[in-house]
């Protein structure tokens, strides 16, 4: 088996979404900075969308089966709306906090008065 | 002191960011020279400005109380190098009046014309190079063009284009050469229209008005207060002007001319309906007006030297040489202060009987006009700063010394 | 010799970089140099959004992820990279549990993506990459946005057909939920009016 | 072209040749405009100035004062600071320059004449165009240096409050042409200049001047050169760069200029249409022989480089008569004025097409106005949509 010569399929697909989805993962797990974390979930709404995509592309060995078809791209353009959306407000969020208490340690992030 | 109090920007703080201590120079594109501005900002507003100084000290003082009162003269070129006719007349003038000496009138309106000249290039060069602070090159070129029409002017009087050492203690090195008053008149013919192009391209340009109006506002008493003068004063709306209310040894060279003091007095400057008008956003003492009074002073400036080109040529008698290189000085002491492009530029000296002054000061305008400088930038943004220092018209060589 | 397939060669090209890039931002424990890592493993990820077919998809990744929300981050990270929060250390022990989680979640989600034997490209008739045409997907995605999908109207199955009427309801929820975060962010992160510190003689 | 080769080669080669062909096309698109316009640029400037500019090398004109910068730049020390983070520090310029170069990837220069036709060119165009600034960006942290650090936040905060606006002014243009592809857009401007959006109605007018300003803004060009405001901070996000890394910024600029100066080309001045359908009168098209759609593609390709190069020109005349905008008032010229304006026009522009569906000005329908519509859009023409319409009614139901 070439890797070079062979098309590519939904399982490439689904194991950079995998990938993704952990690192993203393990990097929300273990980021102290409350940025950090954010980037974490980012990367896990990628490795998420990927899998949407590669289930509702035609190119990718499931054209004959039943695909997601538009839905998945659908599904993937949402994704990606509302996670500008969420990174803005957790922006707003870090950067209040960070206002208040001169850190972005999340750890330090005890206490729910503002 | 609150938000509210750091004046007309616009800006709001709204994340805490650190304070950042900032070097604008020694080595910066707009400090004009070697000017070092300590800024403690935050974000992009400027907390406060410290202009750290000296980086051109030459010892000027000191070597004026080592050489004679007329090997001091080549010195004073080095002072304010953008108007050395003028630093070499204030510090003729007052070994002159050390000495008791009076010159012809004819060297006095010859005097006139030189530093009139001296005074419109100087203020061209603050024109251009206030436009080069806001980002626009193209009148730099241009004022610089006709910069270069006084200097050959000059050249051809005294052979030197910066440093001229043409004013000396006794009158002048030389007479004019022939025809040199025509290609003067010359100069001024086309020079109105030069004006014009500046006022187009800076004063009345949209953005510069934003740039500067209401930026930097230096009220009244803060300007006498820090002994600010010559067009920063004037920008104020103060109405004092050496040529008029100077020393009498000094204002006798201007006896008779016609001229008016730019400065605003009720909303309006003189000839106003000449120039173009004063935006509705301008405030008394901003950057603008600063500009404004250079700019207008220029007109006036044209005006004296009309008058003294006539008055040269009426005149009777010879114009008067330089006196002896190791003439000796009266005992006692003079401090004379004269109207400088940029301000009032004083020279004290006191003689002991010998060639050489017993003790030589200078009373540098640009120095005073520098102090109000973290008074001005308090609070205001980043890209104030260079319209606000460009504004004062600042010249190391004469602040340092 | 062989012939090579392109399409797969430059997916594995951005399936490597951004795999990499996402290694790099979780070993990696400078939270500005994470920011930039961050953008290349999501650009690559648009190109293999491009490489699915899905070119608006890859477009929007790239405009709206990559050119909006990111550089909202790298501006996040820039207000708050003081020194001592550029690069925060984690303990040993969170990083041990966090690998365990982490592997065994992979290990699962790998046999999950191998377990179907269709879904490997072995299968796939021989195309190359030119013959794929790449239909236009961004006229379909609009109409769906507004109620219409023209994608379905072969669909033959009448219920299935009625069920895929559009997004017009989410596009609204979608439109109310930005509206609502604009305000919201806005208002967490809106100038607070704080006193200027008095000017002190600072030296340098 | 590649199954053309393929006849001889191996496909996979001929592809991989063909790529590569392109590639080395556009590259050197950019590259000789970025020599010439800094030929023009000191030459415009200079009269401007009343100077003469280069004179020395090459003849009176010096039309080899480009290559002289270049080798000149070539030379010089590449400088890393002690304090920069030198990974960052050395890929910044590269990032800028290839973001700017991709771009290119999906502007066409005449009929077809395009790298990839792309469904989505112009979203692609703006997505690709609005990723240099993490090259600015990344170029501005890692320099170690507090005024490069300024230019940095200064070109984030710009160029992304100037993409709202000049997405929205973009819209425009899109909206009237009924399409995002720029070969069908440029194609519906075929016909006499009247054809060209810009003429199409008072609202597209209007919103070209938006656009050029939002364009002016996001390449970093005077009046809202702030990143790099030469007198406020040094040189901005370059000011530790140094010979061949600071030129290839300046390409970087250059190009983006040229990126700006196409896309108003394409969108607002009728692309590779000339003011007079000469093509047309002349019947030079594929039909008649394929040299001569070739020719006409030919003639249309200076076309649009030419219309390109004096919206450059304009570029470089507003660059040495304006001085700059301060960074509040730069922000306040986007949220106050720009963005309004777009929306405003955008609006005007929908109800015109509502009002006048043919157009106002004398529209030349021989020419094919309106002939290209998207496949499903003609679809819907041709009654699916109704078939889609009921469907979704039973949704809602």
């Amino acid at each position: 088996m070439n890797l070079l010569t062979q098309p590519v399929g939904l399982t490439h697909y689904l194991i950079v979404g995998a990938l993704l989805f952990v690192t993203g993962l393990v990097c929300m797990a273990t980021k102290r900075n409350a940025v950090g974390v954010l980037m974490g979930i980012e990367l896990v709404l990628n490795g998420a969308n990927i899998n949407f995509v590669a289930f509702g592309s035609k190119y990718l060995g499931t054209a004959h089966q039943c695909t997601l078809g538009l839905d998945g791209q659908l599904i993937a353009l949402i994704v990606i709306v509302l996670a500008a959306a969420e990174a803005a407000v957790a922006l707003a969020i870090v950067l209040s906090y960070y206002n208040n208490h001169i850190t972005v340690d999340v750890d330090k992030a005890d206490e729910l008065k503002g | 002191m609150a938000i509210e109090k750091i004046g007309r920007n616009p800006v709001e703080q709204d994340v805490y960011t650190d304070e950042m201590l900032l070097n604008m120079g020694p080595q910066h594109p707009s400090t004009h020279g070697v000017l070092r501005l300590l800024l403690r900002t935050d974000g992009e507003i400027v907390l406060e400005a410290t202009p750290h100084i000296g980086y051109l000290h030459r010892c000027a003082e000191k070597i004026g109380e080592k050489v004679t009162a007329r090997q001091f003269i080549p010195y004073t070129d080095r002072l304010d190098y953008l108007a050395s006719m003028n630093m070499n007349l204030g510090w003729a003038l007052a070994v002159e009046k050390l000495l008791g000496l009076e010159v012809s009138k004819k060297t006095q309106h010859l005097r006139v014309i030189m530093c009139e000249l001296n005074r419109i290039a100087s203020h061209l060069v603050a024109a251009c190079t206030y436009g080069l602070d806001l980002g626009s090159f193209t009148p730099f070129v241009w004022a610089f063009r006709e910069r270069e029409k006084i200097v050959n002017l000059f050249e051809s009087v005294c052979g030197a284009r910066l440093t001229y050492s043409y004013l000396t203690v006794g009158g002048v090195t030389a007479d004019l050469p022939n025809g040199w008053l025509g290609e003067c008149e010359g100069f001024l013919d086309q020079f109105n229209r030069s004006v014009d192009e500046l006022h187009a391209l800076l004063t009345s340009n949209a953005i510069f008005i934003r740039r500067t109006a209401g930026i930097g506002v230096l009220s009244p008493e803060m300007a006498i207060a820090y002994g600010c003068t010559g067009p920063v004063l004037r920008g104020s709306g103060v109405d004092w002007d050496l040529r008029r209310d100077g020393d009498p040894w000094y204002t006798q060279m201007y006896d008779g001319y016609e001229f008016d003091i730019i400065a605003e007095t009720n909303g309006r400057y003189p000839n106003y309906q000449d120039y173009p008008p004063i935006p509705s956003v301008a405030v008394l003492g901003d950057c603008w007006h600063r500009f404004y009074v250079r700019m207008l002073e220029v007109m006036q400036s044209i005006r004296i030297i009309r008058q003294a080109m006539d008055r040269y040529s009426s005149a009777d008698g010879e114009v008067g040489g330089p006196v002896k290189i190791k003439e000796k000085l009266a005992k006692g002491q003079v401090y004379l202060e004269t109207e400088a492009p940029k301000g009032q530029m004083g020279f004290m000296v006191v003689g002991n009987g010998t060639a050489i002054p017993w003790r030589t000061r200078i009373r540098s305008s640009s120095f005073c006009n520098l102090s109000v400088t973290s008074e001005l930038c308090r609070g205001c943004l980043i890209g104030d700063m260079p319209a606000v220092v460009g504004s004062l018209d600042i010249v190391l060589g004469e602040i340092d010394r | 010799m062989e012939m090579i397939n392109w399409h797969t060669c430059f997916f594995l090209l951005f399936a490597l970089i951004s795999c990499g890039f996402a290694i790099a931002i979780v070993a990696s424990s400078n939270v500005v140099r994470m920011a930039f890592y961050l953008i290349i493993t999501l650009g690559s990820v648009a190109g293999l959004f491009f490489l699915a077919g899905a070119d608006f998809i890859g477009a929007v990744q790239l405009m709206v992820y990559v050119g909006g929300t990111l550089v909202l981050l790298v501006f996040g990270v820039m207000l708050t990279a003081r020194s001592p929060f550029v690069s925060m250390r984690t303990g040993g022990s969170q990083w041990i549990l966090a690998t365990i989680v982490g592997g065994s979640l992979l290990v699962i989600l790998l046999q999950a993506a191998f377990s179907v034997e269709n879904w490997s490209g072995e299968r796939i008739v021989q195309t190359t990459s030119a013959q794929q045409q790449i239909s236009p997907t961004s006229t379909k995605i609009g109409l769906s946005l507004i109620g219409l999908r023209v994608d379905q109207l072969e669909q033959q199955d009448e219920t299935l057909r009625a069920g895929m009427s559009g997004y017009l309801l989410v596009f609204e929820i979608i439109s109310v939920h930005l509206l609502v975060v604009l305000v919201g962010a806005a208002y967490l992160a809106r100038a607070k009016r704080r006193p200027l510190k008095e000017p002190s003689n600072s030296k340098l | 072209m590649a199954e053309y080769l393929s006849q001889y080669i191996p496909y996979w080669i001929a592809y991989a040749l063909i790529g590569l062909i392109q590639a080395g096309l556009l590259l050197a698109l950019m590259l000789v405009t970025v020599a010439v316009f800094t030929w023009v640029e000191r030459k415009v400037s200079a009269r401007i100035q009343d100077r003469l500019g280069p004179t020395r090398r090459g003849g009176r004109f010096g039309w080899l004062q480009p290559p002289a910068d270049g080798i000149k730049l070539l030379l010089k020390e590449d400088l890393v600071p002690k304090n920069a983070d030198a990974f960052f520090f050395r890929i910044a310029p590269y990032i800028c320059f290839c973001t700017t170069l991709c771009v290119f990837m999906a502007i066409p220069f005449a009929d077809g004449w395009v790298a990839e036709r792309l469904n989505t060119g112009i979203f692609f165009v703006l997505a690709i165009a609005g990723l240099g600034v993490f090259g600015v960006v990344m170029a501005g942290y890692s320099s170690g240096s507090k005024w490069s650090l300024f230019g940095a936040m200064r070109e984030a905060t710009q160029v992304i409050s100037y993409e709202v606006p000049m997405a929205m002014a973009l819209v425009v243009p899109v909206m009237v042409a009924g399409t995002m592809d720029l070969v069908t857009i440029g194609n519906m401007q075929a016909g006499w200049f009247t054809n060209w959006f810009i003429f199409h109605d008072p609202f597209t007018f209007i919103v070209f001047w938006v656009y050029f300003t939002c364009a002016v803004a996001s390449t970093n060009r005077a009046p809202f050169d702030l990143p790099e405001a030469e007198s406020e901070l040094v040189a901005g996000f370059m000011t530790e760069y140094s010979g061949f890394r600071w030129a290839i910024f300046f390409m970087a600029e250059y190009g983006s200029m040229l990126v700006v100066s196409c896309l108003a080309v394409i969108l607002f001045f009728g692309a590779w249409n000339g003011p007079i359908p000469v093509t047309q009168f002349l019947g030079l098209t594929n039909d008649l022989h394929p040299i001569a759609g070739f020719a006409a593609n030919l003639l249309g390709l200076a076309n649009c480089l030419i219309k390109a190069c004096i919206c450059m020109t304009v570029i470089v005349w507003v660059r040495w008569s304006l001085p700059r905008l301060r960074i509040d008032q730069v922000m306040a010229t986007c949220w106050k004025y720009c963005v309004p304006l777009a929306a405003a026009m955008l609006l005007g522009a929908m109800l015109w097409s509502y009002a006048f569906p043919a157009g106002l000005l004398f529209r030349n329908q021989a020419f094919g106005y309106a002939s290209e519509k998207s496949d499903v859009m003609s679809d819907i023409k041709n009654g699916k949509v109704a078939r889609a319409e009921k469907g979704g009614r039973q949704t809602w139901k």
